[in-house]
């Protein structure tokens, strides 16, 4: 970044928002901060990218989780095996087949009720969508127009647990996005 | 812990089993491959004596639309309605999105994990109690809370029998069998009205030529199929 | 720095400090750290000592405090005002359902782990825990025995607060807990 008074400008605001997320812990949405730094959003997200790059950038042990407008400071993947010594007596193991499956369902189908879950992998899935939300992987909301329907959507724990600053970061996210929409396209039945 | 694999206690539904079946065979999802895998599939529901709670019907709708596809592949007789067709349809678009979802999943497998910090410590708070901090609402959200626990019931299995319709169905095909010694597979079906039934009978039939109950012979690839009775008149029991 | 190699390693002894007391959130002496990334507590020191240097020179929001031997990340001195805000901000408004129910379940429960809230809630509750920390209403203790592990109670304002000089006195108290007590008995072993 040049010195000039705007870059300065976003140095500074890249520095809030590093202080805040280290402050606060967990994820932060960019609306929020921005109500707190009073800046735009756009100013924000422009700062968090920033700050982003300069963290991979450097040797620093801290990296940006940037996804869906949702920023959060994390250790970076190269320190998985430290922080896990760290942590061995809280220790929940990896998720299992099962878990990944329907992580991953959420993840590339999009926000998904548990009827959309069960569609497609043919199985009950309530103990494996419990087991998601006590890791905090995924959160659910009503159903628009059904309050006895919850949709389930991925946190910004998902990209922290693979890894990766964003979803989109992933190895053939895009790929396998545009495989499910063009079978899911191919046809209308929807599950009842 | 260190393979993608499943755990123990970890179901895997019909979908998963007929997706094995079809890759083993390195084969696409089609009505083609989906009828090549039928008896294996049934094969695995009549070994299988336990379900956990609610899954079996599961097996058994995919059973039936298995069996529908594989009475058509023999018996060109056999016009499926518009909403088996649907069935069919429904199965392939299910396996495709499953084997999309398990391709991508194994990908996500052992990745390299990032934590999230869990904020600065707090060292100095400030009693601070809000409006809605009452005996009444701590009560109710608790209750609320508990009732909402699923009790688990992992090793609640039941035994089910999958095969029960299909055992009374072979009774009846005995009892033809045996009054004919010798039918058309045409002629049986020819008495039933839903092709439903067309295919259970279908199903029974092949049964009885595992077990040694009767004989089959197709001339050709669109022939008729010609049953004769094997002379034992016990009926097989899958219990 | 430059880079031979005792000062490579040395500046990923600092990256492994960094994501070490981020994950903590709290302080960590130098012997638990040393003992954590296997290197020598003078080693550690050295390194720490380059990290806070490298915090204070770069414009980053997040130092280092070093503290007799014990180490913690804190947010600059400069960002002091927007931390208070962010402060004032989480302990505004109501406690909400899911900070009735985290608060519910320890106070008819007892000390409570965050695994045995998460079971009964259902959801991960560490965002939840922490904004009852701060609003003085809940405290945390290392687990007996184990330093990674905490238990959360009830502050003593609590029950002052609500009018009653013991949860016993709360209403339903008997039901609600025999209740609970048999939903963690039959808490299997292993999540899915």
């Amino acid at each position: 970044m040049q010195e000039t008074p705007q870059c300065q400008n976003m140095i500074e605001l890249a520095s809030k928002i590093e202080a805040i997320l280290l402050y606060a812990g967990g994820s932060m949405s960019l609306k929020e901060i921005s109500a707190l730094v009073s800046s735009s959003v756009a100013e924000v997200k422009a700062a968090a990218g920033e700050l982003q790059t300069h963290l991979e950038a450097s040797a620093s042990g801290i990296r940006l989780i940037n996804d869906t407008g949702e920023l959060a400071l994390a250790t970076a993947p190269m320190h998985q095996e430290l922080i896990d010594a760290l942590r061995r007596s809280e220790i929940e193991g990896p998720l299992g087949k099962a878990g990944l499956e329907t992580l991953s369902i959420i993840l590339y189908r999009g926000p998904s009720t548990r009827a959309d879950i069960e569609y497609i992998r043919g199985v009950n899935s309530q103990t494996t969508l419990r087991s998601l939300m006590m890791r905090g992987l995924i959160s659910r909301a009503e159903k628009q127009g059904d309050r006895r329907s919850f949709v389930y959507s991925i946190t910004t724990e998902v990209p922290a647990y693979l890894g990766v600053s964003s979803a989109h970061e992933l190895p053939g996210f895009a790929d396998v996005r545009a495989q499910m929409d063009a079978v899911l396209a191919a046809q209308p039945t929807e599950p009842a | 812990m260190d393979a993608f694999t499943v755990r123990q206690g970890e179901f895997e539904g019909p979908l998963h089993l007929l997706l094995n079946l079809i890759e083993e065979r390195k084969m696409l999802i089609s009505d083609v491959s989906l009828s090549a895998v039928a008896d294996s599939f049934l094969t695995y529901i009549k070994e299988k004596t336990a379900f956990p709670v609610g899954e079996a019907s599961q097996f058994i709708v995919v059973a039936a639309t298995l069996l529908l596809l594989k009475s058509r592949a023999l018996l060109p007789v056999l016009s499926l309605s518009d909403d088996e067709e649907g069935d069919v349809h429904d199965l392939e678009r299910r396996l495709q999105l499953l084997q999309i979802i398990r391709g991508a999943a194994k990908e996500l497998w052992a990745r390299s994990r990032m934590f999230i910090g869990g904020g600065v410590s707090i060292t100095d708070p400030l009693f601070t109690p809000a409006p809605d901090l009452t005996q009444v609402a701590l009560h109710d959200a608790l209750v609320r809370v508990l009732t909402a626990v699923p009790m688990p019931h992992a090793h609640d299995e039941v035994e089910v029998q999958p095969v029960i319709s299909l055992n009374e169905m072979i009774d009846r095909m005995v009892t033809r069998v045996q009054q004919a010694l010798s039918l058309s597979f045409k002629e049986f079906a020819g008495g039933a009205t839903d092709p439903r039934e067309v295919v259970v009978g279908f199903l029974a039939l092949l049964e009885l030529v595992k077990q040694g109950f009767a004989h089959v012979d197709q001339d050709g690839h669109f022939n008729d199929i010609r049953i004769e009775y094997a002379g034992n008149t016990s009926v097989p029991k899958y219990d």
